[in-house]
């Protein structure tokens, strides 16, 4: 068959070590497996989303990827003048015809979160920090503050929504914050931001959860687990399904029963290994249908 | 030759297509004070500025002591001794009497050592009769005394060779002899002194020499001793000037057109400025406003005008109490027009050509617009017409007003401000800076206003002026009008009392 | 040789912007890409290909009204950094309009919702003017200040109250399409707004130039107490001008929501209200170089992100292109000719040529 | 309000005023300095980022939170030197020169970010550890708030008095308000005035850049694209708001920190209330502050002029 040709629209900087690091990782390492022809643009503001998709319909990508829940109403305007592509709305709501949806069981991984940080929390409080109220990190938050509550019935989640994705220094002061207000085990959600909140963490000496990779690497004292929805294993499972073509106008909702691309990544000492195993039983039986997260 | 003192050379200068200096030559031999005459636009301050730096010549040389010199900035102009007064103040309003002084002071290490200046400051100013207060901030002082400010800034520095731009056009007559026995005192002392001035009494009253230029070129350089002011006075126009009295008729009704009642304002620092101002014009009669700078004469003009709103009081015009309205209303509908103080400040828009210049009072109306539309070309009629009949020296309507000298824009501001016919014409200042030709030609047109039936209020601390163009004369101290006189009866002893706010008389 | 000077004088905008695109070749061949094919995606994109000149028209829309929003207040003396809080208010009441109004005609909704984006902006425009006219507030930091309001209002609204239920972003219902502004081009995002924004700049134009008004406000501008001696009333003007740009600055927002993007979203305009200010000077104040400025601003913005799309270069180079871009033609403007010192030059060069043919050597005139 | 009450909380609370207003504060006294001589310098957002980039950039290759400044000041005074070269030496307009540098600088350090720390951009570089300073630091409440910071913090407590002594005490500062106010009678006295104005924007840029320093060096060891944020705009807020007095300016600061610290805690204890809301708290206690407090204030005269000799 004749070479696919995939792009993604990024609305921020591919290096934001977050969320559109993450997408632009995934395209890139996904194009590298499946021998996929990629193109990216970066930093596209709203007035220029649907242009971008158009363009690069236009300019023959077959599968077009617009990343992040602001491209559902671009797409959905978009997609009909382009039959023959498939576009892909990361993290979006309504799929259908030429428009598929990917997005990941936000709140399963984040009730193991939250139960994993109920358990090593001392303080019985928990922080979770977001930078606005989107669908999906409302959920992820919702998700963190049940798992908490499992694990520790009396225990409670402070929430702070910064309103920036990126401004580091809020996202420090937003995680010191809520570590003066008693909360020992923060879990990060925004983009940029994110890499202050740690900071924030590691200087008062509490721990936090990582979000989208293996945090653990960059910071071995602080995080304890990380939530991984890994964009790489989930575009590669994605974009393998429309190279064999079967890529549909669908939700592809990629949860725990599908490790490639939502699992929990290493666990630091600081977790005992009771803990460990309580979790990954936990994992079991969210897949199994036991544990309602909703 | 090996000459003690300044000796400039071939000097020209060019702006743009405008040759301001062509081939100037002047000498100035130490310890002398040396005048320079000339018409508006001829070039003074031009040569002046070169001497300091501010300007490089196009051509020529200048040599001090008989070295030639390259003056390539002010600081290298006093370095050599060089200190200039010059012709628009150069004070910074926010900053304080010594703040001004010691600024750009070489020799200061890293303290501003404030209190030590205003020291010798004040022993400074005490030396030459000064009375001021160093650490008053200079938007505060009045004129004259902001004058005296700038005066001390070059003494300050001690320099060697004087360069006055036109000092005593904002100082009061009293205070002008004070300053210039100050001068002999500096020439004295030994040093160089370079006086602008248009006031020719004052240079045959202290000068030794005088060049005259015209049109940036010398037309004389003669010895002040036994030259007659008349000729001085021929030799910058290039012909016969009047110079005292005009022609005058008697008032010509007994129309009271204007009365004033117990006028009240404060300036713009909430001081009463006003404190109850009542007078009478009538039509056809030049009401004279003698007095100090800062006694309230700014005031009174902007309270008639409109432009400052009055504390208490009545202005009535032919009978109508007036004091309710606005700018636009008294200048419109009640005919008052003004020329004010403050020509490049107030009265003209410095960017805008000639032509717009002269529709600023009268836009809104035919034949400057039609409704809602202006109408450029006959604006540009208008101004023409105007320019010839006011002879007001320029290239073109189209220039940039900026480009006139100082007489020429006054005359475009006499003719936009009379030729709308007003009933009341308020005139503040209206020769300060002016050459004694550009001095006549408003004159004539204050008369002829005068002929015509407008009432017409003369603000000036030019008391000979004042003399000699009014009907009556009201003397303004601190903010009340402390008497009211016919110029007959103005001896010299009875203008300095009221002045000084001694002789208190009822309103005439 | 007069004439040939002052030709390469009056292109000097287009040196600069072929001086700044040399110096931004370096960048991209750094980034390993062939700088011509480069700009030849950024230039043929932007202004040759249809759907690239369609995006150009489509941004121009916003950067011009924001433009216009800067000129006319500057214009009278007065600096409106807040352009881009004016175009989130002007969408914000105008999707408020188009969204919580019953139901009516497009003929009356229509001009109702641009009305209510006018008046939107205009508040915020007034606000500053009126705190500067009658209270001598410095309009720079109000204007700031307002932005990151109304910014912050609008993200609000659309991710509260309006947000459309279960929406994976901040941004309100979808606006009905009879509301929504007519395309120009067809196919494409290319909307009326800019036209709207042409004719506004043209009027803008015609009142400064032919107007009493015009005048009067120009008259302000440049000296406000010669304008109070005039008898114009200077308070009231200065209120009615940032109320007027405001109102413009809130078109930009209206024509964003109601040709662009149909809904209320947050963070919607990526700076347009600053790019504004750099159309102004650009233009120098000029309103009929208002469009000529605008359209070269968006299509380096759009020419730029098919630069990206075409040969895969990052955003990073193409945003320093910009910014050199801007910086060289903004350099080249400032260059004044004077005209009396080249003719002197010539002279005293055909002096000097005469000179040097008649062997004279000692020239008795000083120095030059 | 629960937090009020016990003593680490208030540490804690002020301690954040502290932090979020250090890079203000820096970028703040230098926009009073630039405009103080006549320059209106919006560029100080591209210097807060400049001299963030340079910070990380000397960090990462020379491995000393101090070789770190040193590249964060040098690339600060580099724009710096662009902005006097294009502003005060061929007076181009201060505003879209200082806009355009915006630009460039945010493009300009991403890319070169990307190029230099490229894969290393997630490690965390070499900072300034806290130095307590004996004595005074056991203080309670001041002290563990005030006197237990990272150098640049203590750099910043000397910055606000050093500015107030430089433009009020000294012949120089004297110099600097009379460009400011009006050019021409300084020229006239010998102050050559692009040459004042030059070393003042040059200045204004380190400093502003020192805000970025604190940035990265002091408070996240990390650089991110675009990370000053608009902390350059509330600056030039701030200076206006605190009269172009460095110490008005840094209380302007203080308040502005103070309302941003406010509106984080306010919205953890109310949690109901739309966070969007509260991010507005600064800007509007800002806007009110002004509006009650600030009559008429009359800025540098010369500010946003070039200054022409002989240009009437
Ligand atoms: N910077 C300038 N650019 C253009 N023309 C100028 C400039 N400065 C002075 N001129 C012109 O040069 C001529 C000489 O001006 P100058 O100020 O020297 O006259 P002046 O003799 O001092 O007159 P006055 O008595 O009014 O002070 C005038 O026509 C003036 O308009
Ligand atoms: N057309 C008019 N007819 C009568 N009175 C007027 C008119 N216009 C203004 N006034 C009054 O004249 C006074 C001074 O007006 P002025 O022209 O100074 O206005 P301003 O102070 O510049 O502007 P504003 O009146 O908007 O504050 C005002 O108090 C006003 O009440
Ligand atoms: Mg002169
Ligand atoms: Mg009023």
């Amino acid at each position: 068959a004749e070479n696919l040709k995939v792009a993604i629209v990024l609305p921020g900087v591919k290096t934001d070590k977050s969320f559109n690091q993450a997408g632009y990782e995934g395209v890139e390492h996904a194009a590298k497996e499946l021998g996929l022809e990629f193109a990216y643009s970066e930093k596209v503001a709203q007035p220029d989303q649907p242009e971008a998709l158009a363009d690069y319909a236009r300019r023959g990508y077959s599968v077009v990827i617009g990343h992040g829940g602001e491209f559902q109403d671009s797409v959905a305007k978009v997609a009909n003048r382009f039959p023959d592509t498939k576009f892909v709305v990361v993290n979006g709501t309504e799929p259908g015809g030429n428009v598929a949806i990917m997005s990941f069981d936000f709140r399963a991984l984040g009730y193991v979160m939250g139960y994993v940080a109920g358990k090593v929390s001392e303080t019985g409080k928990g922080g979770y920090i977001g930078a606005q109220k989107l669908k999906f990190y409302v959920d992820l938050g919702n998700g963190y503050a049940k798992g908490f509550k499992a694990a520790r019935p009396d225990g409670e989640v402070l929430t702070a929504w910064t309103n920036d994705w990126d401004d580091v220094a809020k996202g420090k002061e937003a995680a010191l914050n809520e570590i003066s207000q008693g909360a020992d085990v923060i879990f990060p959600s925004m983009d940029n931001a994110v890499v202050g909140s740690l900071q924030g963490v590691k200087e008062k000496g509490k721990k936090a959860i990582g979000i989208y990779y293996d945090a653990i690497s960059n910071w071995p004292d602080t995080v304890i687990q990380s939530a991984i929805f890994d964009m790489r294993g989930a575009l590669l499972t994605l974009l393998g399904e429309a190279k064999q073509g079967k890529l549909e106008g669908k939700a592809y909702i990629y949860g725990l029963e599908t490790p490639t691309a939502a699992r929990i990544g290493t666990y630091s000492a600081a977790v005992p290994a009771a803990v460990q195993s309580d979790a990954a039983a936990i994992i079991e039986k969210i897949k199994a249908g036991e544990i309602d997260v909703h | 030759m090996t000459a003690q003192g300044l000796r400039l050379e071939k000097i020209s200068k060019t702006f743009g297509d405008f040759k301001a200096l062509d081939g100037v030559d002047m000498t100035v031999p130490r310890g002398t004070v040396h005048a320079i005459l000339g018409e508006n636009g001829a070039g003074k301050t031009t040569l002046m500025n070169i001497l300091y730096g501010l300007y490089q010549p196009d051509g020529g040389r200048i040599l001090i002591d008989g070295a030639p010199q390259r003056i390539t900035s002010p600081r290298r102009a006093m370095e050599l001794g060089i200190g200039m007064i010059h012709q628009h103040l150069m004070l910074v309003e926010t900053l304080t009497v010594v703040e001004n002084v010691v600024l750009g002071l070489p020799g200061q290490g890293m303290r501003l050592s404030l209190a030590e200046h205003a020291r010798k400051l004040e022993a400074l100013a005490k030396s030459f009769g000064f009375d001021i207060d160093p650490h008053q901030e200079v938007w505060k002082l009045p004129m004259g005394m902001r004058q005296r400010v700038e005066i001390l800034k070059v003494l300050y520095r001690d320099a060697n060779l004087i360069i006055l731009d036109e000092p005593t056009s904002v100082l009061a007559p009293s205070e002008v002899e004070g300053f210039l026995e100050g001068l002999r005192r500096l020439r004295a002392a030994g040093k160089t002194i370079i006086f602008i001035s248009h006031k020719l009494d004052e240079v045959a009253a202290v000068a030794d020499r005088v060049t005259v230029l015209r049109r940036g070129t010398v037309s004389a350089d003669l010895a002040v001793a036994g030259t007659p002011p008349s000729e001085m006075a021929r030799m910058m126009v290039g012909r016969d000037v009047v110079l005292t009295t005009l022609e005058k008729t008697s008032p010509t009704s007994d129309e009271v057109l204007v009365r004033i009642r117990d006028l009240k304002a404060r300036d713009n620092r909430g001081n009463q400025a006003l404190k109850g101002v009542s007078f009478d014009i009538r039509a056809g009669e030049i009401l004279g406003v003698a007095g100090v700078d800062g006694n309230g004469q700014a005031e009174l003009a902007e309270a008639l005008t409109g432009l400052r709103q009055a504390e208490g009081g009545t202005v009535e015009l032919s009978g109508e109490d007036v004091s309710a309205a606005g700018v636009y209303e008294r200048r419109h509908r009640l005919g008052i027009s003004f020329v004010p103080e403050d020509r490049h400040g107030t009265g003209l828009v410095l960017d805008l050509p000639v032509y717009q210049n002269a529709m600023i009072r009268d836009f809104r109306e035919s034949p400057f617009s039609s409704g809602p539309m202006l109408r450029a070309a006959s604006a540009r009629k208008v101004a023409e017409d105007w320019v010839k009949r006011y002879d007001v020296r320029l290239q073109s309507v189209d220039q940039a007003i900026r480009f006139l000298s100082g007489g020429n824009q006054q005359k475009l501001i006499f003719a936009r401000e009379v030729e709308c016919r007003p009933r009341l014409l308020v005139i503040m200042q209206p020769c300060k800076g002016l050459d004694v030709g550009a001095i006549e030609a408003v004159h004539r047109t204050v008369l002829a206003e005068r002929e015509r039936g407008t009432a017409i209020l003369y603000i000036s601390t030019e008391l000979e002026h004042i003399l000699s163009v009014c009907d009556r004369v009201a003397v303004m101290c601190a903010g009340r009008i402390t008497g009211i006189i016919a110029p007959e009866e103005a001896t010299p002893e009875r203008i300095g009392a009221l002045i000084g706010g001694l002789e208190e008389e009822k309103v005439a | 040789m007069l004439r040939a000077i002052q030709g390469i004088y009056m292109l000097r905008p287009v040196w600069a912007v072929l001086l700044s695109l040399l110096a931004g070749a370096g960048l991209i061949a750094i980034a390993g890409v062939n700088p011509g094919e480069a700009y030849a995606a950024l230039f043929g994109g932007a202004f040759l290909d249809y759907y690239g000149l369609a995006s150009t028209l489509a941004k121009m829309s916003p950067i011009l009204l924001a433009g216009l929003a800067v000129i006319i207040p500057l214009r009278v003396g007065l600096l409106n950094i807040g352009a881009e809080g004016q175009i989130y208010m002007g969408g914000l009441f105008s999707s408020m309009a188009a969204l919580l109004l019953p139901e009516m005609s497009p003929v009356v909704q229509v001009p109702l919702c641009v009305l209510a984006g006018a008046l939107g902006g205009g508040l915020w425009g007034l606000i500053p003017g009126y705190l500067k006219a009658y209270r001598g507030i410095n309009e720079v930091i109000i204007t700031i200040l307002l932005n990151f309001i109304a910014i912050n209002l609008v993200s609000y609204v659309a991710g509260g109250p309006m947000m459309q239920e279960g929406a994976p972003y901040p941004y309100s219902e979808e606006i009905r399409e009879g509301l929504w502004l007519p395309y120009i081009m067809p196919h494409t995002d290319a909307h009326l707004g800019v036209v709207v924004g042409i004719v506004l700049c043209v009027v803008a134009w015609f009142v400064f130039r032919f107007t009493t008004v015009g005048f009067g406000l120009g008259m302000i501008g440049k000296n406000p107490v010669a304008a109070t001696y005039s008898g114009i009333r200077v308070r009231r003007n200065v209120v009615a001008v940032m109320f007027v740009a405001g109102a413009i600055g809130g078109l930009a927002g209206t024509f964003e929501v109601l040709g662009l993007k149909h809904r209320l979203y947050h963070l919607f305009s990526p700076g347009y209200g600053f790019d504004g200010i750099v159309v102004a000077f650009l233009a120098q104040l000029s309103p009929l170089m208002a469009p000529v400025a605008a359209f070269f601003l968006s299509g380096l913005k759009v020419g730029g992100l098919i630069m990206q799309r075409a040969v895969g270069l990052e955003s990073t180079v193409v945003e320093a292109i910009q910014g050199l871009v801007i910086i060289f033609v903004a350099a080249s403007l400032a260059f004044r000719f004077d005209r009396g010192n080249w003719r002197r030059f010539l002279e005293r060069r055909r002096l000097l040529d005469a000179g040097i043919a008649g062997g004279i050597t000692n020239n008795s005139g000083g120095r030059s | 309000m629960s937090w009020a009450g016990d003593v680490s909380s208030l540490v804690d609370f002020f301690s954040t005023v502290l932090r979020l207003s250090t890079p203000i504060v820096f970028a703040a006294l230098g926009g009073v300095l630039a405009e103080r001589a006549g320059v209106f310098n919006v560029s100080l957002e591209g210097c807060i980022l400049g001299g963030a980039f340079g910070a990380a950039t000397g960090a990462y290759l020379l491995g000393t939170p101090v070789g770190g400044l040193v590249f964060g000041i040098l690339f600060a005074a580099a724009i710096g030197c662009v902005l006097a070269g294009l502003a005060v030496g061929l007076g181009i307009n201060q505003l879209v020169t200082g806009i355009a540098i915006n630009i460039l600088v945010l493009g300009l350090t991403s890319y070169l970010a990307r190029l230099i720390l490229g894969a290393d951009a997630t490690s965390t570089l070499p900072g300034f550890a806290p130095v307590a300073i004996p004595l005074l630091s056991s203080i309670p409440l001041i002290g563990p708030v005030l006197f237990n910071q990272d150098p640049l913090a203590y750099l910043m407590y000397l910055a606000v008095p050093l500015s107030y002594w430089f433009l009020y005490r000294t012949p120089w500062g004297l110099n600097v308000r009379a460009i400011g106010d009006y050019p021409v009678a300084a020229d006239t006295v010998g102050v050559s005035v692009p040459g004042v104005r030059a070393i003042c924007v040059i200045t204004s840029c380190v400093l502003g850049g020192l805000g970025g320093c604190y940035l990265v060096l002091c408070q996240v060891f990390v650089f991110t694209e675009n990370m000053s944020a608009g902390k350059g705009w509330i600056a030039l807020a701030a200076v206006i708001l605190g009269r172009w007095n460095p110490a008005l300016v840094f209380v302007a600061c203080i308040f502005f920190a103070f309302s941003e610290a406010l509106q984080l805690r306010l919205q953890f204890n109310n949690p109901d209330v739309p966070y969007q809301l509260f991010s507005m708290v600064p800007f509007l206690a800002s806007f009110v502050a002004l509006v009650a407090f600030a009559g008429r204030v009359r800025p540098p005269a010369a500010i946003g002029t070039k200054y022409v000799r002989g240009g009437k």
